[in-house]
């Protein structure tokens, strides 16, 4: 069978965890055939959990977060027969499969929706957890906004330093409300569970804010202009369809970008009276035009930093 | 039997010569038996003493009176009519009002606040405190009670502390009153305050139960007396039919000696000298103002004065306790720096001993064994272990030592120390202060609260401390005390030393006048017959 | 800071500072009587989820409401009886109930909602809106006052109202009632209380009552006012923050207000300083602004506040017979 | 009638928290039987994940390391009157001390590295802990409010460290470099194959030894008396000339390098780098394994077991009956401390007539001792 190690958030944390688990559920209903999870409670079971449900033999183990690589490095050599899957780092092993997604480029297209969409020339973002892969969002999402709108006024904020900022909807809320105080009107919330409360504000306010992940537009209609989409599920359901069977598995790292749909923005009955003709007309350009490698998105991975 | 509470507090007309009766009553702590078969007849319209030493049971006697404790056995007739006192309201009920040994009073409450706990008749607090008020005043008028209603407890005298407690029990319209040791904390003139308010009680028709451990005040104001032993009811005795070498046997089970006994001082090279101290108290209020004083090895030298007048100020200040605002204390030639806070280490260094006032608050730590207060303040010296370590053994062996030497009961130095009688942790402190052969040694209340066997065994200790060349300076609000063990007395007043006397001429009137403030000449003249 | 900066900070701190501010007064009545409680998040965390299930399977912010009160009280009876009527410690027990609240919100979140602990989101009438107090029309005029009531003191939700409404009715019941009279008067000496017969226990059930009914308010503050719907710990450690706020304001209510209104204003002043760049220093890193608050309280504490002495008898379970 | 005959000293340590912890698990079971699966396996499955074969004992013991240092941490601070509940920022800071030395060091032996470490650790750990000590000694700040800001300060204090300071460009995890070999704790595994994989290491004789030391220092050195005698009776200690400021410095700095020693076994013994939030609220746990273990090293060494075994069992629980969730364990854990922490007085009056009235000896025992008492 296949597993699932779903990283310390929980496996419910409306972020890339749920989606790894709405992944291995589409699988289930799909194939009718039973898979293994398991949510950490913490650091040091990282290997336990590797090392129990490979000697259980499943296969493949699909992990979701940016802190395996320690555990991964140590257990996968132990396990040459069982195929890794992990998603959000890079383990070089010969039975590891690192999927990374561009979060850059879809919060590029996210940023242009958003500096289009704006009135006031002010655009918010609000992370989760200050982290690296969370700037990489900003980042991209800044240089989406700038391409649109090069006088546009971008405020950055997160709601906290530990991982309970992926579940603080409160401050969330609270600093989304302080952005649209100052004027801004369009808010990225890339905060897993804290986003929430961003949305919330925004649809209170009579502002519009943008969803993260899994598609979110429906949880405001007519306030949730788009989402970024990070299609973790896709990855997982593949997952657990490819990489058990040799075969098809394929490890090394795999970039999941705009053109295999790794990550995008959403438009359906939620939102698509929010999104004129031509701003889709705009962005799709913007989407070709990355896929095309004639516009860079710069990638905060590269240099730690987000030169504007 | 009648386990329905009565309505009202006023008892109608008396349908027994008794007040009070207790038969058989029966109270165990665990494997302590406090009260064993006790036989207690209290008459009406008079004040009835009860003595005994420490640990006694006679605080837990009253307590089960008084509905705090429930007695394992035995009945408790009250007006004649037998009664069975679940809780303390229902003793209020029947009009028994009880003003404990150890306060019972909230401290950052107002006096008013304090009377009106428990009896406020309406949801709102403004009526009752108004009604209190009123009540009071009439109260005061009557008994000559007087007490601010709106000062905080925590400000004021422990005598005006225990007016309120008699207040909270009036108030309540109490027929019996319970007083245990009432005077422990009293100046003399307070203490005289408080029994003409009890003999105006006893004329009125009201009933009065007196625990206390001075046989002179038994023999003053009791109608009659009941002594008890080892939790036993020994015998009860018509006050005018007894004396007190009679009563002190029959609580000690041998002769005691009630007066000092002790031969001219010989005063010799001063040991302690006070020089123009200053000290201020935990809030900033200068309570010392200017005092200098010395002792000299060979004397004692007492310090008399109404409580709250700076004593403990300056005990504190000249032990190390507390830093002084200006001034300088020299011990043995040594001056020492007091600030800081451990100057009681250097003060003890310098060879100086200090029984504090309170002991359960400061001398002892009552949850410790008690080989373990043994060592309190001395710990660091070098025969309680070398290096970082205590000598566990060595400490024992010093406890064991002391508690032989001071007689302490029980003899077990591994006991808890809250479980040894106030008696019996005076000795502690005692033992411990004086064992270490000090050149100076400060007393604050020696006696306070200790029975009449353990009073004259430490002031024998004290005056055998004398003789041996060391110099005492003694802090009491005794006078008698004061006057039988000093050989110099000064007397403080707001933080002055307003007079000194000599025991031998001075009478206790003229040193009473001069604790009042009235100064030393004025009192002279006054006390003048 | 324009003015309108300044606005929108000072309505923010009176939104933030609500559920501080109801937690503390829930300690101050359930430790001016003697029973120290760092319980107050695990109430809080109960009655934010009980709130938030409630109203969302009935539609109604009300009987959301009523349900995060009695689930608090009754999570506060269950402390209580432990710490009171069993004699355990105090702390033993609070920390228990944080735990147990931490768990169980999630695993009954899960087991009915299947939304791993979450609630579903609130509908209108699961929620509370801010309220527009009268006059705000009237008095847009005047300058300065106008906007100030129109934007700060208006448009709250009624919790906010009620919060504050509860710092004179505790200062009423403690200093001006017979209950607040035995009530302080239990914290700081039982055994005076027993003797002046009035039961020590039973005062200090009534007093947790209160704290259960108060912290209930609080935590349905989280999820049905200032958020829609419950999510995994959503207290975030506020129970602490009102409790270190309590000690900060020596337990008294108005100077508790006070304290949650200047917690509630860092916090505020926090989230807007983030991307600020401050003259001089440039660029601050966003964790030394998130640990401002923290900071500036123990500053405060240390530079301003000095002692703080808790009610007496607090933390030591009444024993009769010493 | 209301005399009462304590219970015998075994019923007391042995029997009444035997009975408690039962009926935490018969409340748990309800818990367990709400999700539909059979509560007597799930107690089944705990007991033999926690100590049933050599990895599970193996993180049981892991997991009571860190328990073992953060409850003495609180003890220590508890014995001189102080209420430290910052034990989770302690622990945390002293993963910088850790890191450093351990990084600076690991191309030598760990002979060498882990001493230094430890002291790395103790330094900053103490330090944090020095900051409230001296706040409430000086200043009189409540100890309590300052640690719990503490631990906030120290959160917010180790992200800026880790992802600015100590993360390597490279890394995309907020995590500091990994250590060389030669800057890791030994696992036990090393020496006994019969640990498997589990991470315990040769922190827990450091763990262990810190028992000991706490032991010997609370009870048998001057320093110790004069913690006991401030925390007792701060009158009592002033009187005695001990410096109460001093000595509240102290206790607070030993609690903190104590809490500190959690760093040595997360940084260097399991995670081999230092990662966001290594404590994991183990500062909390040992506030509750001090409380239940009475701040006796010996109640803590078993306290810290237990909750040891309960966060193992508990992850056995996890993997073996799927229903289970991470916060059902918790709900366990809690149900633990509510019933052998809090309640631990239930079923005292119940036992102590029982023993009345089973034990004649025990009844003749009582009257003699009285008369003894009484007629001494
Ligand atoms: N609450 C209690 N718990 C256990 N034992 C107690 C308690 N109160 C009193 N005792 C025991 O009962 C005995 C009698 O105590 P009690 O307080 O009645 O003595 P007392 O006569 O008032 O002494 P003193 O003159 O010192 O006030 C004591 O020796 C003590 O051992
Ligand atoms: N926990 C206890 N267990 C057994 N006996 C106790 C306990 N606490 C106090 N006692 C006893 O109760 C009696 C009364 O105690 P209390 O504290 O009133 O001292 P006391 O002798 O009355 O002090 P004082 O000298 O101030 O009058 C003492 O004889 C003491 O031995
Ligand atoms: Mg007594
Ligand atoms: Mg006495």
């Amino acid at each position: 069978d296949p597993a699932v190690i779903y990283d310390l958030g929980g496996k419910f944390d409306k972020s890339f965890n749920e989606a790894a688990y709405n992944g291995a559920e589409a699988w289930k209903a799909e194939t009718g055939g039973n898979y293994l999870d398991f949510e950490l409670q913490n650091d040091a079971q990282r290997e336990q959990a590797l090392r129990r449900f490979a000697s259980q033999g499943a296969n493949p183990i699909v992990m979701a977060g940016f802190s395996w690589n320690a555990a991964l490095e140590a257990v996968a050599p132990e396990f040459a027969d069982t195929n890794f899957v992990v998603i959000d780092t890079v383990v070089d092993q010969p039975n590891v499969q690192s999927i990374m997604f561009d979060e850059h480029t879809g919060s590029f297209l996210v940023g242009a929706l958003a500096a289009m969409k704006s009135e006031t020339g002010r655009v918010g973002f609000v992370g989760g957890m200050d982290v690296p892969l969370i700037h990489r969002f900003y980042c991209g999402y800044a240089y989406g906004a700038r391409q649109v709108n090069p006088d546009v006024e971008l405020t950055e904020n997160y709601t906290g330093t530990t991982p309970a900022a992926w579940n603080d909807p409160v401050t969330a809320g609270e600093l989304a409300k302080a952005q649209i105080d100052n004027g801004v009107d369009v808010i990225f919330a890339a905060a897993g569970g804290s986003g929430l409360g961003v949305l919330q504000a925004a649809a209170d306010a009579g502002k519009f804010s943008i969803g993260v992940d899994s598609n979110q537009n429906y949880l405001h209609p007519g306030s949730v202009l788009t989402s970024m989409l990070k299609r973790v599920d896709n990855a997982v359901h593949t997952a657990f369809n490819e990489a058990g069977d040799d075969a098809t598995f394929k490890p090394g790292r795999i970039d999941l970008g705009l053109a295999d749909e790794g990550v995008d923005y959403a438009l359906d009955e939620h939102n698509q009276d929010l999104i004129t003709d031509e701003m889709q007309v705009q962005v799709d350009e913007l989407k070709q035009g990355i896929i095309a490698g004639e516009i860079e998105v710069h990638d905060y991975y590269t240099d730690n930093a987000c030169p504007l | 039997m009648n386990p329905q509470r009565p309505k009202t507090a006023a008892a109608p007309a008396p349908a027994s010569r008794w007040a009070i009766e207790l038969e058989k009553i029966n109270k165990r702590f665990g494997a302590v038996h406090a009260n064993k078969d006790i036989d207690l007849k209290v008459e009406r319209g008079t004040i009835h003493g009860i003595v005994g030493e420490n640990g006694a049971g006679k605080s837990t006697l009253m307590s089960i009176l008084y509905g705090f404790y429930t007695a394992d056995s035995g009945t408790i007739k009250v007006d004649g009519t037998e009664r069975h006192i679940t809780d303390s309201r229902h003793a209020l009920a029947l009009g028994i009002g009880m003003v404990h040994q150890h306060f019972m009073l909230v401290e950052n409450f107002t006096v008013l606040e304090n009377v009106v706990l428990g009896a406020e008749d309406s949801a709102l607090i403004a009526p009752s405190l108004k009604r209190a008020r009123a009540e009071l005043e009439r109260i005061e008028d009557e008994y000559n009670l007087v007490v601010d209603p709106d000062a905080v407890i925590e400000d004021i005298s422990v005598g005006q502390q225990q007016r309120v407690e008699i207040l909270k029990a009036l108030y309540r319209g109490a027929q019996t009153l319970i007083l245990d040791e009432p005077t422990g904390v009293l100046t003399p003139k307070e203490a005289d305050d408080l029994f003409r308010v009890l003999e105006t009680l006893r004329d009125q028709g009201k009933t009065v139960i007196l625990i206390t451990h001075k046989l002179r005040e038994i023999m003053a104001i009791t109608d009659s007396v009941s002594v008890m032993r080892q939790g036993e009811m020994v015998k009860t005795l018509t006050t005018s039919e007894t004396n007190p070498e009679e009563i002190a046997e029959l609580m000690v089970g041998r002769r005691v000696l009630l007066r000092v006994d002790k031969g001219p001082a010989n005063p010799g090279k001063t040991l302690l000298e006070v020089k123009n101290l200053v000290v201020a108290d935990d809030l900033g209020v200068v309570r010392v103002k200017d005092v200098s004083l010395s002792v000299r090895a060979g004397e004692i030298v007492g310090i008399a004065g109404v409580s709250g007048n700076g004593q403990s100020e300056l005990l504190e200040s000249v032990t190390g306790m507390r830093d002084q605002r200006s001034g300088t204390v020299v011990v043995n030639g040594r001056e020492l720096s007091l600030k800081g806070d451990d100057g009681a280490a250097r003060a003890r260094a310098a060879g100086l001993a200090h029984v504090p006032e309170d002991r359960q608050h400061m001398g002892l730590v009552t949850t410790f064994e008690e080989w373990e207060n043994a060592i309190l303040g001395y710990q660091d010296a070098p025969e309680y272990g070398g290096g970082p370590f205590l000598d566990i053994e060595a400490a024992r062996r010093k406890a064991a030592e002391q508690i032989k030497r001071f007689d302490v009961r029980p003899a077990n130095n591994r006991l808890k120390t809250a479980n040894f009688s106030g008696g019996n942790q005076q000795k502690i402190v005692l033992a411990r202060e004086m064992g270490r052969d000090p050149d100076v040694l400060i007393v604050g209340q020696p006696t306070r609260g200790v029975d009449i066997g353990a009073i004259e065994f430490i002031h024998n200790q004290i005056i055998a401390m004398r003789d041996a060349g060391k110099a005492i300076l003694l802090v009491s609000v005794e006078l008698d005390e004061i006057r039988s063990l000093a050989d110099r007395i000064l007397v403080m007043f707001d933080g002055q030393i307003v007079g000194e006397a000599d025991p031998a001429t001075a009478s206790e009137g003229e040193i009473g006048l001069m604790m009042a403030g009235i100064s030393q000449s004025a009192a002279a003249l006054e006390a003048r017959p | 800071m324009d003015f309108q900066v300044i606005l929108s900070i000072l309505d923010a701190t009176l939104r933030l500072s609500t559920p501080l501010l109801l937690a503390c007064l829930a300690g101050l009545y359930s430790e001016r009587a003697g029973v120290f409680d760092i319980g107050l998040e695990g109430k809080m965390l109960a009655a934010a989820f009980a709130a938030a299930a409630v109203a969302a399977v009935y539609g109604s912010m009300w009987l959301g409401l009523l349900a995060g009160m009695a689930v608090s009280l009754g999570t506060t009876l269950l402390q209580g009886v432990a710490a009171i009527t069993l004699r355990g410690n105090q702390l033993i027990a609070a920390v228990a109930i944080n735990m147990l609240a931490a768990g169980l919100t999630t695993f009954l979140g899960q087991t009915w909602f299947g939304q791993g602990g979450r609630t579903p989101a609130l509908g209108p009438n699961g929620r509370f809106a801010p309220i527009e107090l009268p006059f705000v029309a009237e008095l847009s005029g005047i300058p300065i006052l106008g906007p100030l009531y129109a934007e700060v003191i208006s448009g709250h939700y009624l919790l906010v109202y009620i919060a504050f409404i509860m710092v004179p009715v505790t200062w009423f019941v403690l200093f001006r009632t017979r209950f607040g009279l035995r009530l302080r008067a239990v914290g700081e000496n039982p055994k005076a209380v027993d003797t002046a017969g009035i039961s020590v226990n039973r005062m200090r059930y009534q007093a947790i009552i209160i704290t259960g009914l108060l912290a209930g308010i609080a935590g349905a503050y989280f999820s049905i006012a200032q958020g829609s719907g419950f999510g995994n710990n959503m207290t975030a450690g506020k129970g602490y923050i009102a409790l270190a706020a309590l000690i900060f304001a020596k337990w008294k209510p108005v100077p508790a207000m006070f304290t949650c209104l200047l917690f509630g204003f860092l916090d505020a002043l926090q989230i807007r300083l983030q991307s600020a760049r401050l003259p001089l220093i440039g660029e601050v890193p966003v964790q030394a602004i998130q640990a401002l608050p923290y900071i500036l309280t123990v500053i405060l504490l240390a530079g301003f506040i000095g002692k703080a002495v808790g009610p007496k008898a607090g933390g030591v379970p009444y024993v009769k017979e010493r | 009638m209301s005399a009462r005959t304590p219970l015998p000293r075994w019923a007391d340590i042995v029997l009444l928290p035997l009975l408690n912890l039962a009926l935490a698990f018969l409340v748990s079971g309800l818990v367990v039987l709400m999700v539909g699966e059979n509560p007597l396996h799930a107690v089944q499955v705990i007991i033999y994940g926690a100590f049933g074969y050599g990895d599970g004992f193996g993180y049981t013991l892991y997991y009571a390391t860190n328990f073992i240092f953060t409850g003495l941490a609180f003890a220590v601070a508890a014995h001189a009157g102080l209420f430290n509940i910052g034990g989770d920022g302690q622990a945390y800071v002293a993963g910088l001390g850790a890191i450093v030395i351990a990084l600076a060091l690991d191309q030598t032996h760990w002979l060498l590295a882990m001493p230094a470490a430890m002291i790395g650790a103790a330094l900053v750990g103490g330090f944090w802990a020095f900051i409230p000590g001296y706040l409430q000694a000086k200043r009189g700040s409540h100890v309590v409010i300052t640690t719990i800001m503490f631990n906030f300060i120290a959160a917010a204090l180790m992200v800026y460290m880790i992802n600015r300071v100590l993360k390597p460009a490279t890394t995309m995890a907020p995590e500091s470099a990994t250590l060389a070999v030669g800057g890791r704790v030994p696992q036990l595994r090393q020496f006994f194959s019969f640990f498997g994989y589990s991470p315990v290491n040769l922190s827990i004789v450091v763990a262990l030894l810190a028992l000991v030391f706490v032991y010997v220092l609370v009870w048998h050195t001057k320093l110790g008396y004069a913690l006991r005698t401030l925390g007792q009776n701060p009158s009592a200690s002033r009187y005695a000339g001990m410096s109460n400021s001093r000595l509240i410095m102290i206790a607070m700095t030993i609690s903190g390098a104590l809490a500190g020693m959690v760093a040595i076994n997360e940084v260097m013994g399991v995670q081999n780098r230092l990662v966001l939030d290594f404590v994991a609220g183990s500062g909390f746990v040992g506030i509750a394994v001090a409380l239940m273990g009475r701040n006796h090293p010996v109640g803590i060494l078993f306290a810290a077991l237990l909750f040891g075994a309960l966060y193992q069992g508990g992850q056995e629980l996890q993997f073996v009956i799927p229903g289970v969730t991470r916060e059902m364990i918790v709900v366990i854990q809690a149900l633990v401390i509510l019933f052998t922490g809090a309640m631990e007085g239930l079923f005292r009056p119940a036992l102590e007539r029982t023993f009345m009235l089973f034990s004649p000896e025990q009844k003749a025992r009582a009257v003699s001792v009285s008369t003894a008492e009484s007629e001494s």
